[in-house]
């Protein structure tokens, strides 16, 4: 069964990884490169647990083929985390308590700085459905929708306020 | 034996290529919302598998009158051109963002039942499948190209290139209702198209989902619009009439008696909303 | 057609501590030269926050910053027994015991600092700023770190405790249930407000707003989180979510996040609460317990305020639309 | 009980994990990776009640990457004791299923794999020899003559020292019942239904070099699976060695023990690390649920609010094996009274087993159940003497000094307290009468 070798950008580097054919960018980050970020909820498409960007939009890592992301730009959570510090996101997550056991968090940091960058003011409405596709059974969803708005202050330059 | 290959044709032509070289033992896929979670459990497990997603058929453009939409255009670049209202009305309601990156228009006509949502809005515009093999090209209405459960009138070897949606001449509807406000399989959806001579109905499309083996036409129903105004009378006849010709089914999310009573509540608030657009 | 309003409520009380009791939990607390002080426990965070709370609570039993406190938890081979992470325990039990094992290590804390200081242990306090000072003398005080160093390399002592907190196991009597089940009791009222679409039988939740006495808050903004999150996982109950939609048969059974139908972001009511503080008799610092129970009023307040708003009464949980349209059917024939 | 003011206590601190959950740091089991994992799959049962006449791995050992298989014939001890643990026998659920199956999707056989493609291939080449029994999935059905039988002691239900059931008797309801102006009565349903964790159940075990066991587990009582898995595989306690404590979410759905033990036990045969984590169609229809719940409300009310008898009759659905049901049932009867002050009660809380899905511990534990009838039933009472819903819930709660019908002294009660505080949050003006009670005005006294 012929592996294959496919070069993509992962968070800003240019990597080469040899995978099998139609192996995911889940089972590639998560099994082989040892991005643990990527959280798997449930390989059905159906949580968000998984999401990275693709060229800067959401996808479910779990059912992409790496040979699919062949040229891209892939982002995971490690890239968006600063060496040093935190991202403004991940700055207004933590202080509103937008999490509790924390598996669902990743997922939706991801979503949540897809949308920032396509929509710097989301009103309530449109973060809402931006998250449609993201299961978080332990919050509710209310700190995360207060968590994504005060992000939006945050990166557009007025300090949000936990 | 796990999967061999995984083709990604750079063309229609080399997509051909593929299909023919292999026939049934290659799977073809769209977005792969819906394959990959079976490859994933194990309850699929194909030697050869081809993705369409490079072989150039995302875009969508107007062509004498008609939208040319090809078939792996992702559901979510119908949302943001939304060349119909009604299209994007259907891709808003599919899935979520993360998925509707990823799900293609052509795909939406291969997916089990409750799914079909996207299909069933191109099935109220009497959309036309361009049907591709070698070397030969047909058009098929939408109408025409399910033959009953997961099956269709694809030949071996042949592929869905691109849909063709004639620019709707009269008024459109379409509500997709599930249980949960977004991201949920259908409980019913109904998509409507209607075209009035002054204030008669000339002609009618009702499409509806989740009642029946695949996206079908409440025909006895339209039947019953044509030449008359859309009253409030005619809708409610028409109506009761779509809720006895589906053929609903019971599944997680609710049940063939409620999905009768929804056919017969959303193809109504359907064919309002069109008449209040009526004015 | 219709869409009918209505408002229901719920009053409810619920028990802290495994039933029957005999659910053990112990705590070891020790001090490095680092002046930190370290909990070691088995104890699990399922995201209720136990890490969090557990280290306030040692903070203020030892009287030091939250800061110098480090959970070591959750493996057998360092951490004491504990019951495990359940019945709205772990804030009460694991919270006794720490509170237990920091009043030892505490206790020689000030021993040395009294030495150091040359003042007997009375005279001493601490600020829980990482100062143990004298009473009415500020001035004089001393670091935990230099406290830690000299208990270590002066006066060959260990700062440590050990902490246990089991509520006897309790039996019950066959025949009349007689049984002591519980350590204490937290309360809640819910109140619910519906609008129910008489056409479909669909229910829109559009406030859950609740009231909670819960004993002492540690956190109250982890105790937030818990009433949201509880909130939500109650209407799910309430109104969608099921393994079995057609039980007693086990047809149709959901695989996935697809057809098993939790609410997402776009189903969520507005939620509010209140929150009472009457402190327990047996709990750390007046804790009760609140991690179970937060579900629970909502479901009735939901199934009430539906009651209210088109007058049928459905007793078969999840209310479904088509139960709605059923019963709504029924009495129209009445 | 401690000095001075608190710092600490009652602060509104971030998350010790926060920072580790916001930028995906946070280490969860299936992070947990060793370079010569093996992976396991279970084959489960495809029908709800079969007898096990014959297992066929002959085209499971062909594929690729197969390791090796195990059955309960390689099970030390093949039987959970999770109750025995907590003193409540009878233990009766296999580890892997020995002559019959009870559930769809139980427990048959391990298959462990190089890879879990190829465990997945493998378990999908087992060849089951089963003989399909009739099947019983509504409580009430189980109980009745003729009911297919699901227990070795011959029952379908839990034996509770020598009753039927659960029983409370507190005064006597007959007695009331008679003197009640009004009889209100309902039966309450609840659906099972499951956790449903973004993370799902799973464990990572490792053979040490010193012949010990690190078990890399979401379990939700360590010690609990601990000894647990150290009394099904007959090894002293202290050869495993469980490390975790960082759960995606539990609600009381990790604490089943069914996935460490089978897994342990993997890799003590192949001496190589092993991992076993649900899938999510195994968590939705395999794992263990909250069970559904049947209870008949019966209660006798005066003109004026108070209700002076309540009987229960309550029918827990345990599934195919006990889990923590029948140990739930029990805080169910101490709780089916509610927090209100009631002269008379009598509660029969029957553990019934049926051919489903097990049910056992989810977040709120019997007492959800019991809240959701209680609370309809309130209002169904107030409706039925034409009382307001507030009223009749003041006039019963239950005050501080009271007894409970499980003969416990009420202590911290705040019912009142509450139910004021929620009226005043959403602006319903309550009688003055109401607004002057407190749990604390009938101290020591019964029925004031």
């Amino acid at each position: 069964m012929a592996a294959k070798i496919v070069t993509f950008n992962l968070n800003g580097r240019e990597i080469d990884v040899l995978v099998k054919p139609l192996t995911t960018m889940q089972t590639l980050l998560r099994e082989q490169l040892e991005y643990f970020a990527t959280k798997s909820g449930c390989r059905q498409g159906g949580c968000g647990s998984c999401t990275i960007l693709v060229d800067g939009e959401p996808m479910a890592s779990c059912l992409l083929p790496v040979e699919d992301v062949a040229g891209k730009e892939v982002t995971t959570l490690e890239g968006i985390t600063p060496d040093l510090g935190l991202h403004p996101i991940q700055e207004a997550f933590f202080d509103n308590y937008a999490m509790q056991c924390g598996y669902c968090t990743p997922g939706i940091i991801m979503v949540s700085k897809a949308l920032l960058d396509r929509n710097p003011h989301p009103n309530r409405r449109e973060i809402v459905e931006a998250l449609a596709g993201n299961v978080c059974r332990c919050t509710g969803y209310e700190p995360i929708i207060r968590a994504v708005q005060d992000a939006a202050a945050r990166m557009n330059g007025q300090q949000g306020g936990a | 034996m796990s999967i061999t290959n995984y083709f990604q044709p750079q063309s229609l032509d080399e997509a051909l290529i593929f299909l023919d070289e292999h026939k049934d033992a290659l799977l073809v896929m769209g977005g792969g919302t819906v394959t990959m979670p079976l490859i994933n459990e194990g309850v699929s497990a194909p030697e050869k598998v081809m993705g369409l997603k490079n072989a150039g058929l995302n875009y969508i453009h107007q062509q004498n009158g008609r939208v040319v939409i090809g078939a792996t255009t992702t559901l979510s670049q119908v949302l943001v051109e939304a060349p119909l209202p009604m299209l994007g009305e259907a891709a808003r309601n599919t899935a979520a963002w993360t998925i509707r990156n990823m799900a293609t228009v052509g795909g939406n006509f291969f997916v089990p039942p409750p799914a079909g949502d996207f299909a069933t809005a191109l099935l109220a515009l009497d959309a036309e499948l361009k049907l591709v093999r070698q070397g030969q090209e047909r058009f098929v209405p939408v109408s025409e190209f399910f033959t009953g459960f997961m099956a269709n009138v694809l030949q071996p070897g042949e592929l869905l290139a691109e849909i063709h949606v004639p620019i709707p001449q009269g008024q459109t509807a379409f509500i997709k209702f599930g249980r949960k406000v977004a991201n949920t399989p259908a409980v019913v959806t109904v998509a409507a198209h209607v075209q009035f001579d002054g204030a008669l109905v000339q002609a009618a499309r009702i499409a509806m989902n989740a009642v029946g083996p695949h996206p079908v036409r409440a025909r006895k129903a339209e039947e019953i619009l044509l030449g008359s105004p859309l009253s409030d009378e005619a809708i409610n006849t028409a109506a009761s009439t779509a809720a006895e010709e589906c053929e609903p089914f019971t599944d997680a999310v609710a049940s063939e008696w409620y999905r009768r009573k929804m056919v017969k509540v959303y193809v109504s608030r359907v064919l309002k909303n069109i008449a209040g657009k009526e004015g | 057609m219709a869409k009918l309003r209505g408002t229901g409520m719920a009053a409810v009380n619920y028990p802290t501590g495994m039933n029957l009791g005999g659910d053990p939990s112990q705590a070891l607390i020790h001090a490095t030269t680092t002046g930190t002080f370290v909990i070691s426990l088995s104890s699990t965070d399922l995201g209720q926050g136990l890490k969090t709370v557990i280290a306030q609570i040692g903070a203020d039993a030892l009287g030091v910053p939250v800061e110098n406190v480090m959970i070591d938890t959750a493996d057998t081979d360092t951490g004491p027994h504990c019951m495990g992470t359940f019945a709205s325990r772990a804030t009460h039990r694991v919270g006794n015991a720490v509170v237990m094992a920091a009043q030892e290590a505490r206790k020689v804390l000030l021993e040395v600092a009294a030495d150091e200081l040359e003042v007997s242990p009375e005279d001493l306090e601490t600020d829980g700023q990482g100062n143990i000072l004298v009473k009415g003398a500020p001035s004089r005080s001393i670091g935990l770190v230099d406290t830690a160093l000299a208990a270590h390399f002066k006066y060959a002592k260990t700062i440590s405790g050990r902490g246990m907190f089991m509520k006897p196991k309790s039996d019950v009597d066959p025949e009349t249930g007689a049984m002591d089940p519980d350590s204490t009791e937290a309360h809640a009222c819910t109140v619910a407000e519906v609008e129910v679409d008489t056409e479909t039988g669909e229910v829109k939740v559009l406030s859950i707003k609740s009231a909670y006495e819960i004993g002492r808050q540690v956190n109250p903004a982890l105790v937030k989180g818990q009433i949201e999150g509880g909130s939500v996982m109650g209407m799910s109950h309430a109104l969608l979510e099921t393994t079995a939609p057609y039980y007693p048969a086990i047809d149709h059974s959901p695989g996935g996040f697809s057809d098993y139908l939790i609410p997402g972001s776009a189903d969520i009511p507005e939620i509010e609460s209140v929150v009472l503080e009457y402190p327990s008799s047996t709990g750390p610092f007046g804790v009760k317990g609140i991690g179970e129970m937060t579900a629970n009023s909502p479901i009735p307040a939901i199934v009430n305020a539906i009651n209210n708003a088109i007058g049928v009464r459905i007793t078969e949980l999840p209310v479904t639309p088509e139960k709605i349209l059923r019963a709504l059917e029924m009495k129209d024939k009445e | 009980m401690t000095q001075g003011k608190l710092n600490a206590v009652g602060q509104s601190i971030k998350r010790r994990d926060g920072l580790g959950h916001v930028t995906g740091k946070t280490v969860y089991v299936d992070d947990v990776k060793f370079r010569d994992m093996l992976h396991l799959k279970m084959v489960r049962s495809p029908v709800p009640h079969a007898r096990i006449k014959g297992i066929d791995f002959s085209e499971a050992e062909k594929v690729p990457g197969f390791v090796r298989a195990l059955t309960h014939e390689d099970v030390p001890k093949n039987t959970y004791t999770i109750l025995c643990l907590i003193g409540v026998g009878p233990d009766e659920e296999p580890v892997l299923a020995e002559d019959e199956v009870r559930y769809k999707g139980e427990q048959i056989a391990a298959i462990i794999a190089e890879t879990e493609e190829a465990a997945m291939e493998a378990v999908g080449k087992v060849k089951l020899d089963l003989e399909e029994l009739p099947a019983v999935f509504d409580v009430e059905e189980a109980l009745k003559p003729g009911a297919p039988i699901l227990k070795h002691w011959g029952t379908n239900y839990f034996v509770y020292e020598g009753h039927h059931c659960r029983r409370v008797r507190y005064g006597d309801v007959e007695k009331g019942f008679a003197e009640a102006d009004f009889i209100v009565e309902e039966r309450y349903q609840t659906s099972p239904i499951e956790h449903a964790p973004t993370e799902t159940t799973g464990c990572v075990v490792k053979p040490e070099a010193d012949g010990r066991y690190t078990v890399y587990t979401n379990t939700q009582a360590l010690f609990f699976t601990l000894d647990n898995a150290a009394l099904i595989l007959e090894v002293p306690f202290n050869k495993l060695h469980l490390v975790g404590g960082t759960v995606g979410g539990g609600f009381g759905g990790k604490v089943d023990v069914i996935v460490e033990p089978i897994t342990i036990l993997a890799a003590m045969k192949t001496g190589r690390p092993v991992r076993y984590v649900f899938m999510r169609d195994e968590e939705m229809r395999v794992s263990s649920t909250r069970g559904a719940w049947r209870m008949y409300y019966k209660d006798g009310v005066m003109k004026d609010g108070r209700i002076v008898a309540r009987q229960v009759t309550t029918y827990a659905d345990a599934g195919a094996y006990n889990r923590h049901t029948p140990y739930a049932v029990t805080k169910h009867a101490a709780n089916a009274a509610g927090p209100y002050n009631i002269p008379n009660v009598s509660i029969d809380a029957h553990c019934v087993y049926t051919n489903r899905q097990p049910g056992s511990a989810m977040r709120g534990f019997a007492v959800t159940p019991a809240s959701f009838a209680l609370e309809v039933q309130m209002d169904k009472i107030a409706e039925t003497i034409g009382m307001d819903p507030w009223e009749i819930r003041f006039i019963n709660a239950y005050r501080n000094g009271d007894m409970k019908p499980h003969r416990k002294v009420v202590e911290d009660a705040t019912l009142i307290e509450t139910m004021q505080a929620a009226a005043e949050m959403v602006g319903t003006e309550l009688p003055e009468r109401l607004k002057a009670m407190h749990s604390n005005d009938r101290e020591g006294g019964n029925h004031g």
